[in-house]
C-alpha cells in the first residue's frame, strides 16, 4: 500500500506541477536559523528562500519544529519569554530581526493562521473586522461590511454564519473557529500567509474551500502551510519543506520530492516507512 | 471558656479623649506602683458614647469608670437608672482651659468675645448669613486678614465649651435683644457656628490643629490649654479682652474658657474589682497644683472642688440627679 | 485533662480512624472489583469525620454549659452561703476561686474565695472528666458506626463531597448573615432616628448643620443631601480620576511592558500603598497636599481658597487606593490566554491597540470589579477625609471649596461627647443606612452593566 | 487514479469573489496612519511608566519621610544619674525585695521623691526635667537586680526627659539646649539604641513608650482576620462561581457581597458591637456577650467581616479566569467536582486569590475605625497573651500617639509607622513568594 | 473519479470489516436525544447504539453537532451553562441522566479526549498521572511510573519526551500536546473511550500510532471517534454515523455507508459532492 500511497502523491504532485513558474521571485529567506526555548534547540540552522506566487507547505513529524519556524517569520517568536532567535530572516531583502524593524507593520504583511483557533471573545463580525479596523482599511461602514462578508466567505464561513454575526466566536465549533481565525486573517490582505495546519479540524468540503482559497490567493501572495496531509501538500504546494528534529531536511519543488526525494528520511517519512 | 468567667481583674474605663490623658496617666501611675497589678484598661471613646456604655448595666462587660467632658445628662441618668447601674459617684478631676492660638508668625490678634461672636456666628444677631470675611469685617481695628479659625467638629465637648463659654456671652454684647428671644432661638443665634468656610471643623485631633496653625500663621485655633503649652515655642495665645490663656489666668477664672472635667464611677462596682478604691483615692492625689496631672496639661480645680470630690471619693457619695438638666 | 489535650486527643482519633478506615478500604480494592467508587482516603475522610465532628461538637455545646453547672455545684457548699448577694461581686469571688483553682492565682484578695477553691477544683475535675467521657464515646460511637458502613461500592466520596459542599454553602451565607447583621443593627437605632425626624427633610434637605438642633424643625439642619455629594464627588470622582489612570495604566504597562522581574518588584511595591495606614494619609493629606492645594487656588485667583479642600482628600484617597485597581486589572490582564494577545499581534496590532480592543475587554469582569471594589473603599474610607476634609457641608461643584463626606460626619458623631438618645447621633445611624441602601441601588446597577459587556474567552 | 483521497476542488464555488490586491504600505497615508499608531504607542507606553513610576515615587516620598522623621524613635538618651542612698534615708527591708510586695514597698519609700532630689543634685535646679518622669521605675529595677547598692553611691543610667531628647535630635528650649551642653560635658549622656521601644507597651511618657503591646496585639488580631477571612472568602467565592446555580439569588449574594465592600468601616465596628459584644434575650434568658470586649479575637472577627468582601470579589476574578478547557480535562477523566475545584481551579486562580488577601489585609492591618468601637481604641499598658486578652493594635497605637500633647510622640509615632510597615511587608512577603511561586501563563 | 473515489473507501472500509464480530453487546444507547445553546437546536432527535469492542465513527461536516453529542454522552455538557439535552442516553442498560446517576464514576468510565488539546499546566508526568491518582489505581510509585509510561508508549509520545517529563505539558508542539491528552484518558483505563478528532494535529506516523492504539484498544473497550477524514473512518471503524445539521442521517456497518449508502446526503459527503 507504501507503494501506492507513493505513485499517488508523486502523480498528485506532478499533476499540479504545471502551475509552478520557474522564476518566481523570492518573498522572503532565512538564513541558518537558530531557536532556542530556553535550552531546548528547537530549529538548528535552517536557511530557506520562500517564492512569491507560490505555496510552500513544511512537512515533518510532530514537534519537529515547524509551528516554532513558522512563528519565527514574523517575529511572533518575540512573546515567548523564552525563545530566542539567532540567525537572519528578510523579507523583501530587509532584515526582519533588524532593530530598526517596524514589527506591526511586518506582521500586517506577514499574517498568520495558529495551530490552535483563538477567536476573540468578541462577536464574530467584529473578530473579522479587528484587523482592517485597527490598520484602517475600510472607509465606512459598509467597506466594513463588504471585507467582512468576503473574508467570511472566502473561509467558506459564510453562509454557516451570516444570520449570526453577532454571536460569539467562542461558541462555534472547532472547525468553525478555525475558518473564523482564517477569514480573520486574510481580512488584512497580507503579502505573506503563514497557516499552521489550517484545516486539521475541517471536514473535506470545507477543506477543498480552504484549499481553493489558498490556490486562489497564490497569484498575489507568498504562502507558507504547514500540514500533515501528504496529499494536501502535494496538491496545494508547490515547493515542500521536510523538518525532522529542528533540522530543514530537504527543501525543493514539491513535485520532486514527492517524485524523487533525494534524501532517504523524507522518503521514509512521505511514505510512512519512518518512525 | 474563658477562665474568668464573668469576672474581671482589670479596672476599665471609657469616655471623653480630653480626660483619656489625665486618666491614662492616674492608670500608668496605680500600676507603677506594683507592677503585679493588672494594668488598667482606658478607652477613648468620645464622652456621649462612653456613657452609652457605661450606663448599660452593671458587671464585669460594663465599664467602671466613665470620663466626661461635660456632666452626665438626666437621660443618660435615667438609662443607667433603668439598666441598674445606679448609684454612681460624679467626681470632678479639674478643669480643662479652651484656648484660642496663633502661630508665632502670626499678627498677633488681640480679640474680644464680641469679635469672635461676629466672625463665626452662624446668624450674627438674627441675620440670615454671616457675610464678615476678613477680621476687619467685624471691627475696623483689626487686620484685613481671611477670618480662618480651626477648631473642633459641632459634636465636640470643646465646641459647646466654646459657644457657651465665648461665644454666647460676645452674643449677649453685640445684640443684647436676644435675650427677649425664646431659649431655643437665642441657642441658634448665639451657638451656630458658620459653616460656609471661615470656621474650619478639624476634627477632634488637636495636634493636627496646632500644625495646621504652623503651617498657616494668618489663621486661629481653638483647642484645650494643654496643647498650647506644650507648643508655646510655635503658638501663642490670643488674649481675649486681654487676658492671655496662662494656667493662673484659666485656674483663676479671668480666662473665659475654662470647663470642669468628670470621672463617674459605679458605686457597685468598688467592692468587685480589685484596686478601684486604691484607683480613685491615687487620682485624687494627681490632680492638686503641683500633681502630676497638672504637669500634663490639667487645669486644678479650685481647692473647695477638690476637696468635697475627696469626700465624695471616701465616702461614697452618689450622685443626687435633682442637679442634672 | 485540659481543654486542648482534648482537642488533641480527639484530632488523633480522627488521625487513627482515617488510616485504618483507609487501609480497609484499601483490602477491598486489591480483593474486589476492578474500581472501587472511593478511593481508600476517601473512605478515610468519612470515617474520620464520623469521628470527629460529633464530640467537637459536643464540646462546644459542653464548654458553654460547663462553668455554670461547676458554679451550681459549688453553689451547693455550705461556704457559698456567704457570697454577697449582688450579681457582679458574687461572681468576681467565684473568679477568684477559680483562678485560685486552676493555680493562675496565689494569694487570695477575698478570703471567701479561698475557701471556695478546693470545692471549685474538685467540680471542675469532675465535670471535666464527665465531658471528656462523653467526648470520647461520641468519638468510638461515630467511628464505629462509620467503619462499619465501608464496603466496596460504599458511596463514601458522594458523602464527604456533600460535607464540602455544605461547608462553601455556610462560608457563602456568612457574606449574606453580615449584610443582614449590619441592615439590622442600623436599622432600629435609623427608625429612632426617623421617629424624631422627617425622612424626607434628611434624604431631601440640602442643609447640614448639626451642632445646634431646633428641637421644633429638628430635620432644617439635617439635610443630608450635601453629605452624599460630598461623598460622591470625593471618593467617586476625584478619586477615582487618581486612581482609575494610574490603577489601570500601571497594571498594564507592569503585565504587557515591563520585564518580568520589575513586574515581579513593583506589583508588590504598589501594593504597600493599600497598606499604609490611613491616619498616615491623613496626615500627609492635611499637611503636604492640601496647602499646596490651597496655593494652587490662590493662583487661581480664589483669594479665600480654604485649605481643606475636597481635591487634596480626594487626591490621596486616589493613590492610596491605586492598588485596588492595579493588581486586580493586573491579575486580570494576565489570566488572559496568550492567544489571545498572539491572535491579535499576529494581525499587526500594535502592544497597545492588543491591549486596548482585546485584552482590557477580555479582562472586564476583573478591571471593574477592580474598580468597584476601589470606588467601595473610597466611598467607605473615613480617616482621610476626617483629617484633611473640613466639616463645611457644601454641595460644589468647585474641587477647591471644601466637602464634607457621611464617613467624616459618622465618625464624628459617634464618638463626640453629645448623648447618644440626641437627633445629632443617631442621625449617624441613619447616614449609615442610607449609604449602605445607595450602595446597593448602585451595586445592581453595576451588576446589570457587567454582565452585558462581559466577553468570556474560550 | 489521479486522486485517491481527495475530491476535485470544486471549480467554480466562489468565483464570484472580486480579488483584491494586497495593501500597498508604502502609501504616504498608510505611512502616515502607521506613524500615528506607532506615537500614539509610545505615547501609551509612557503614560504606563509614568504611572507606575509616580505611584511608586509617591509611596517613596512617604517611606521617606516617615524614616527621616521616625529613626530618631528608635533610639534614646540615657542620663547617668549619681544617687547617695545611704544619704537619702531611703528605708526598705532588702530581704523583701524579692518578694511580690517589693515595688509597693520601694514605691511608698518615697523612690519617685528621691530620685527627683537626686537628679536636683546632681545637675542642679533644672535636673528633674532632665530625666524621664519615670526615670524612677529604672532605678527601682536597679535596685531590685541588685539591692546592694542601697548601700553606697550609685551611678544608675536613667532615660533622659523628652525634652532633653529633642535637643539632641532638631532644637529644644534654650533650657534644654543649655542643659546638654553641660551634660555632653561631663560625659553623662548617652545615646543607644531604644530596645525598650520594641519591648515595652504604651505609656503615657514617650521616654517609657514601646510597641511591643500594640505589635503583638496586632499580629494576634490579624492571626484571627487571616484565619476567618481567607477560608470562608475562599471558600465563598467556590461556591459562587463553581457550584452555585446562577440566577436571582446568586446575584443578591454577589450584590450584597460587593456591597459589602462600600460600607464605612466604622459600620463593621457597630455589627462586631452588636453581634460578638451584644447582649440579647433569647427565650427569655439573657444571652451574651459572646466574647470580651477590647480583645483581638472580636478585633480581628470584626476585620474580617469587613475584608471579606475584598477576598471574595478577588478570588471570584481569579477563579473565573482559569480557563474551562482546565475544567473539562480534569472532567473528563472523572475527577469530581471537589477534585476539580481543589486540584486545578484553586492553584491556578491562587495568584488572584492571594492579591485579594493582601490587599484586604493590608487594609485591615491598617484600619482603626471598627477597632473603636469593639473596645481596642484603648491604653493597654501590658502586651496581651492570648486571643482574649486586652490588646491594642499599631494602627490605633499610631491614631492615639498622634494625638498626644507630648511632642516626644512625635518621632515615635512615625517610629511606630514604620514599624507598621515594616510588619506589613513581612505579612505580604509570604503571600507575594506563593503568588509568584503559582502564577502561570497559558 | 468520484466513483473511483467511492471504490477506495469501500474497498478500504471492506478489507478492515472481517474484524467486525457479527452481534456486540450494547454498551451505550441514545434514544431521541435531542441538545439546545440556549435557542440554537444543535442535536436533533438522535438515536443510536453504541457497541462494544468496536469503534464507531461519527462523521459529518463541520458544526453538524458532532463534538456536542459527544459531549452528551459522558455528561460534559453539563459544564456548558446554556446547553440543554432531552432525551435518553444509557450506559450498561443505566440511564446517565437519571438523577442518582454518579457523574464523575460516569466520567471514568466514559474517558474523553477533546477536539482542542487541552494539557493540565502541571508536568508532563502529572498531567498523566493525574487520572490514575484520584482513582487510585497505582498502588506504589512504581507501579504509577509504569502507568505513565504504558500510557505515553501507545499515545506514541513516549520517545519524545522520556527526558523531559518534568517540563510543562503547555510548552510542547500541537501534536505532542494531542498524544498527551490521548495519554492522559488513556491512563484511567476507560470501559468508553470518546475522542473527538484525535489526530487533527498529528502526522501520519502518529496518526498511524494512534490507529494502531484505537485497533488494539478495540478488544476491550467501546471506542467514539469523530473525524474529519474519510480514510481514517474507513480504516479504523466498524460503525460509522453521518451527522448532518444536528440529524443522524445514517448510520450502519462502516463498509455498508462507504459501500452503498443508503442517503443521498450521505453519498454526496462522502464523496465530496456535498456543499
Ligand atoms: N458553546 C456553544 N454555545 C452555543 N453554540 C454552540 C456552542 N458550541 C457549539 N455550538 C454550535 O452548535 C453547533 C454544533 O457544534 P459542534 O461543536 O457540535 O460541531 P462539530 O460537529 O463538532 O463541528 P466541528 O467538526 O467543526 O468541530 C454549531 O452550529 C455550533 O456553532
Ligand atoms: N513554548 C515552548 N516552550 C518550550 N518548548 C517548546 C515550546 N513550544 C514548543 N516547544 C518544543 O519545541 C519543539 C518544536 O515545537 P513546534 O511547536 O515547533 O513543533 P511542530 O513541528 O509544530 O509540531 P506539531 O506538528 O506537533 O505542531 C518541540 O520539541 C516542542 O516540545
Ligand atoms: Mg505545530
Ligand atoms: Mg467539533
Amino acid at each position: 500500500m507504501n507503494d501506492l500511497t507513493d505513485t499517488t502523491l508523486a502523480q498528485t504532485a506532478r499533476e499540479h506541477a504545471d502551475a509552478v513558474e520557474s522564476a518566481a521571485p523570492v518573498k522572503m529567506t532565512a538564513r541558518d536559523v537558530h531557536v532556542y526555548y530556553g535550552e531546548t534547540h528547537a530549529i538548528k540552522g535552517v536557511s530557506i528562500d520562500i517564492d512569491m506566487d507560490h505555496v510552500t507547505a513544511f512537512i515533518g513529524p510532530s514537534g519537529c519544529g515547524k509551528s516554532t519556524f513558522l512563528r519565527t517569520m514574523n517575529r511572533m517568536n518575540d512573546t515567548i519569554a523564552a525563545a530566542r532567535v539567532e540567525g537572519q530572516i528578510t523579507l523583501d531583502g530587509e532584515d526582519i530581526y533588524a532593530s530598526g524593524m517596524d514589527v506591526v507593520q511586518l506582521r500586517a504583511r506577514v499574517g498568520m493562521v495558529f495551530q490552535k483557533p483563538n477567536p476573540f471573545p468578541k462577536s464574530i463580525y467584529e473578530n473579522v473586522a479587528y484587523g482592517p479596523r485597527i490598520h484602517g482599511l475600510a472607509a465606512s461602514k459598509s467597506d466594513m461590511d463588504a471585507i467582512v462578508e468576503r473574508s467570511l466567505r472566502r473561509a467558506g464561513l459564510w453562509d454557516e454564519v451570516k444570520d449570526r454575526l453577532t454571536d460569539s466566536g467562542t461558541a462555534m465549533s472547532g472547525g468553525q473557529q478555525q475558518r473564523l481565525c482564517i477569514a480573520r486573517a486574510i481580512a488584512v490582505d497580507p503579502e505573506v500567509i503563514l497557516m499552521d495546519e489550517p484545516c486539521s479540524a475541517l471536514d473535506p468540503i470545507a477543506t477543498a474551500k480552504i484549499e481553493e482559497l489558498i490556490h486562489e490567493l497564490r497569484g498575489n501572495y507568498a504562502i507558507v502551510i504547514v500540514t500533515h496531509n501528504m496529499q494536501q501538500a502535494a496538491r496545494v504546494s508547490q515547493r515542500t519543506a521536510f523538518f525532522h528534529l529542528g533540522n530543514l531536511v530537504e527543501y525543493g519543488v514539491t513535485s520532486d520530492i514527492f517524485t524523487n526525494p533525494r534524501e532517504d528520511k523524507t522518503k521514509d517519512y512521505i511514505t510512512g516507512r519512518y518512525g | 471558656g474563658d477562665s474568668n468567667g464573668g469576672a474581671r481583674t482589670q479596672i476599665t474605663a471609657v469616655g471623653s479623649s480630653t480626660v483619656y490623658p489625665f486618666t491614662t496617666r492616674v492608670a500608668e501611675a496605680f500600676r507603677n506602683q506594683d507592677s503585679n497589678r493588672d494594668a488598667p484598661v482606658i478607652e477613648s471613646t468620645g464622652t456621649g458614647g462612653g456613657m452609652a456604655r457605661f450606663c448599660d448595666g452593671v458587671g464585669s462587660e460594663y465599664p467602671d469608670i466613665v470620663d466626661a467632658s461635660r456632666r452626665i445628662k438626666k437621660s443618660e441618668y435615667q438609662k443607667c437608672e433603668a439598666n441598674g447601674a445606679l448609684p454612681i459617684l460624679e467626681i470632678q478631676i479639674g478643669m480643662d482651659g479652651v484656648a484660642l492660638a496663633e502661630s508665632l508668625q502670626g499678627p498677633s490678634f488681640e480679640l474680644t468675645k464680641k469679635d469672635i461672636y461676629l466672625a463665626l456666628a452662624a446668624h450674627p444677631r438674627g441675620k440670615d448669613t454671616n457675610s464678615a470675611q476678613t477680621w476687619r469685617d467685624v471691627n475696623p481695628a483689626l487686620p484685613a486678614i481671611p477670618i480662618q479659625v480651626y477648631g473642633p467638629p459641632s459634636t465636640s465637648g470643646t465646641r459647646d465649651a466654646f459657644a457657651e463659654l465665648i461665644m454666647e456671652p460676645g452674643c449677649t454684647e453685640a445684640f443684647p435683644e436676644v435675650e427677649e428671644k425664646s431659649s431655643d432661638d437665642k441657642k441658634m443665634v448665639c451657638m451656630q457656628l458658620r459653616s460656609d468656610g471661615p470656621y474650619i471643623d478639624a476634627g477632634e485631633n488637636d495636634n493636627l490643629i496646632v500644625q495646621k496653625l504652623t503651617a498657616n500663621p494668618n489663621a486661629v485655633g481653638i483647642f484645650g490649654y494643654s496643647y498650647l503649652e506644650e507648643n508655646h515655642d510655635r503658638l501663642r495665645g490670643i488674649p481675649i479682652e486681654g487676658v492671655s490663656p496662662t494656667y493662673e489666668t484659666i485656674a483663676g477664672g479671668s480666662y473665659p474658657g475654662a470647663r470642669p472635667l468628670f470621672i463617674y464611677v459605679k458605686a457597685k462596682h468598688l467592692n468587685a474589682v480589685p484596686g478601684l478604691k486604691e484607683f480613685l483615692r491615687l487620682y485624687s492625689t494627681m490632680w492638686g497644683p503641683d500633681g502630676d496631672l497638672v504637669k500634663r496639661g490639667l487645669i486644678a480645680a479650685p481647692q473647695d472642688v477638690r476637696d468635697h470630690s475627696v469626700e465624695i471619693i471616701q465616702q461614697q457619695i452618689p450622685l443626687d440627679p435633682s442637679t442634672l438638666d | 485533662m485540659t481543654f486542648s489535650a482534648l482537642i488533641f486527643l480527639i484530632a488523633g482519633l480522627g488521625l487513627i480512624s482515617w488510616l485504618t478506615a483507609r487501609a480497609r478500604a484499601a483490602r477491598f480494592d486489591r480483593a474486589g472489583r476492578r474500581r472501587l467508587h472511593s478511593l481508600p482516603a476517601q473512605h478515610g475522610w468519612y470515617v474520620a469525620l464520623w469521628t470527629v465532628v460529633p464530640p467537637l461538637l459536643f464540646l462546644l455545646c459542653w464548654s458553654a454549659i460547663e462553668p455554670g453547672l461547676v458554679s451550681q455545684a459549688v453553689m451547693a457548699h455550705p461556704a457559698a452561703a456567704q457570697l454577697p448577694g449582688f450579681d457582679f461581686e458574687r461572681q468576681a469571688v467565684l473568679a477568684e476561686a477559680r483562678r485560685l483553682a486552676s493555680g493562675s492565682q496565689i494569694g487570695a484578695f477575698n478570703p471567701l474565695a479561698e475557701q471556695l477553691a478546693p470545692v471549685m477544683a474538685e467540680a471542675q475535675s469532675h465535670y471535666a472528666w464527665l465531658g471528656t467521657l462523653v467526648a470520647m464515646l461520641l468519638a468510638f460511637a461515630g467511628g464505629a458506626f462509620a467503619f462499619t458502613r465501608i464496603r466496596a461500592n460504599f458511596h463514601a466520596r458522594t458523602r464527604v463531597e456533600r460535607v464540602v459542599m455544605f461547608v462553601l454553602i455556610i462560608a457563602s451565607l456568612i457574606a449574606i448573615l453580615t449584610t443582614l447583621g449590619i441592615f439590622l443593627s442600623l436599622v432600629r437605632e435609623s427608625l429612632r432616628f426617623f421617629s424624631m425626624v422627617p425622612v424626607t427633610d434628611f434624604l431631601f434637605g440640602t442643609h447640614w448643620a448639626p451642632q445646634v438642633i431646633d428641637p421644633n424643625d429638628p430635620g432644617s439642619s439635617l439635610g443630608a443631601v450635601p453629605l452624599f455629594w460630598g461623598t460622591f464627588f470625593i471618593g467617586a470622582v476625584i478619586a477615582m480620576l487618581v486612581a482609575i489612570p494610574f490603577g489601570l495604566m500601571s497594571a498594564i504597562y507592569l503585565t504587557q511592558y515591563a520585564a518580568p522581574r520589575v513586574r515581579k518588584w513593583m506589583k508588590p511595591i504598589l501594593e504597600i500603598l493599600a497598606g499604609v495606614p490611613t491616619v498616615v494619609y491623613g496626615y500627609f493629606a492635611a499637611l503636604t497636599v492640601a496647602p499646596a492645594v490651597r496655593d494652587l487656588a490662590v493662583m487661581l485667583g480664589m483669594e479665600f481658597a480654604s485649605s481643606e479642600s475636597a481635591l487634596a482628600a480626594g487626591v490621596v484617597m486616589g493613590v492610596m487606593i491605586i492598588p485596588f485597581v492595579s493588581s486586580m486589572a493586573d491579575d486580570s490582564i494576565a489570566a488572559v490566554p496568550t492567544a489571545m494577545r498572539d491572535g491579535s499581534l499576529a494581525l499587526g496590532a500594535t502592544t497597545s491597540e492588543t491591549i486596548g480592543r482585546v485584552l482590557v475587554p477580555a479582562a472586564l469582569p476583573g478591571v471593574v470589579a477592580g474598580v468597584l471594589l476601589a470606588v467601595s473603599r473610597a466611598i467607605g474610607e473615613t480617616m482621610i477625609v476626617v483629617m484633611a476634609a473640613s466639616g463645611a457641608a457644601n454641595i460644589t461643584l468647585n474641587p477647591f471649596e471644601s466637602t464634607t463626606t457621611v464617613t467624616k460626619q459618622i465618625v464624628d458623631l459617634l464618638t463626640g461627647d453629645a448623648a447618644f438618645d440626641s437627633p445629632k447621633t443617631l442621625a449617624a445611624f441613619a447616614l449609615g443606612l442610607t449609604l449602605f441602601l445607595v450602595t446597593l441601588a448602585l451595586n445592581i446597577i453595576a451588576l446589570r452593566v457587567v454582565k452585558k459587556y462581559r466577553e468570556a474567552y474560550e | 487514479m489521479s486522486d485517491p483521497l481527495m475530491p476535485e476542488l470544486p471549480s467554480a464555488g466562489g468565483g464570484s469573489i472580486a480579488p483584491r490586491q494586497p495593501t500597498d504600505w508604502t502609501t504616504d497615508a498608510m505611512r502616515q496612519r502607521i506613524r500615528k499608531r506607532y506615537a500614539r504607542e509610545r505615547r501609551f507606553r509612557r503614560l504606563g511608566l509614568v504611572a507606575v513610576v509616580m505611584s511608586a515615587a509617591f509611596l517613596a516620598f512617604l517611606l521617606v519621610t516617615m524614616a527621616s522623621q521616625g529613626l530618631g524613635g528608635f533610639f534614646r538618651t540615657e542620663v547617668a544619674l549619681p544617687i547617695d542612698f545611704p544619704q537619702t534615708g531611703i528605708e526598705v527591708d532588702k530581704a523583701s525585695l524579692d518578694q511580690p510586695g517589693a515595688d509597693l514597698a520601694l514605691a511608698g519609700a518615697g523612690l519617685e521623691n528621691i530620685v527627683g532630689t537626686a537628679a536636683i543634685a546632681a545637675f542642679g535646679d533644672y535636673g528633674p526635667n532632665v530625666i524621664s518622669d519615670n526615670a524612677w521605675l529604672t532605678v527601682r529595677e536597679a535596685i531590685k537586680h541588685d539591692p546592694s547598692i542601697l548601700d553606697g553611691r550609685a551611678v544608675i543610667h536613667v532615660p533622659a526627659s523628652a525634652e532633653i531628647d529633642r535637643a539632641i535630635s532638631e532644637t529644644g528650649t534654650p533650657e534644654a539646649e543649655a542643659a546638654v551642653t553641660t551634660l555632653q560635658a561631663e560625659n553623662a549622656i548617652t545615646e543607644g539604641f531604644n530596645w525598650r521601644f520594641l519591648s515595652a507597651s504604651d505609656s503615657t511618657d514617650p521616654t517609657q513608650v514601646g510597641i511591643w503591646g500594640a505589635l503583638k496585639g496586632s499580629f494576634f488580631t490579624m492571626l484571627v482576620t487571616f484565619l476567618i477571612a481567607f477560608p470562608v472568602g475562599v471558600l465563598a467565592a467556590i461556591y459562587l462561581e463553581e457550584y452555585a446555580p446562577k440566577n436571582r439569588w446568586t446575584d443578591l449574594v454577589e450584590v450584597s457581597i460587593n456591597n459589602l465592600a462600600a460600607v464605612p468601616s466604622i459600620i463593621f465596628g457597630l455589627l462586631g458591637l452588636a453581634v460578638f459584644l451584644g447582649t440579647w434575650t433569647l427565650f427569655g434568658h439573657k444571652v451574651g456577650p459572646l466574647l470580651p470586649r477590647s480583645a483581638a479575637l472580636v478585633g480581628g472577627l470584626t476585620l474580617a467581616l469587613m475584608i471579606m468582601p475584598v477576598i471574595v470579589i478577588a478570588s471570584r476574578n481569579a477563579i473565573k479566569a482559569v480557563p474551562p478547557s482546565i475544567r473539562d480535562a480534569a472532567l473528563g477523566i472523572g475527577a469530581s467536582k471537589v477534585q476539580v475545584v481543589f486540584h486545578h481551579v484553586l492553584p491556578l486562580a491562587l495568584p488572584g486569590i492571594l492579591t485579594g488577601t493582601i490587599i484586604g489585609m493590608a487594609r485591615a492591618l491598617g484600619e482603626t475605625a471598627p477597632l473603636l468601637l469593639v473596645g481596642m481604641r484603648a491604653f493597654i499598658a501590658t502586651p496581651p497573651d492570648s486571643l482574649t486578652d486586652k490588646a491594642t493594635v499599631l494602627p490605633v497605637q499610631i491614631f492615639l500617639w498622634s494625638d498626644e500633647v507630648s511632642r516626644g510622640f512625635v518621632e515615635k509615632t512615625s517610629a511606630a509607622i514604620i514599624v507598621l510597615l515594616v510588619f506589613l511587608l513581612a505579612m505580604n512577603a509570604i503571600a507575594i513568594y506563593l503568588r509568584n511561586k503559582f502564577e502561570t501563563r497559558w
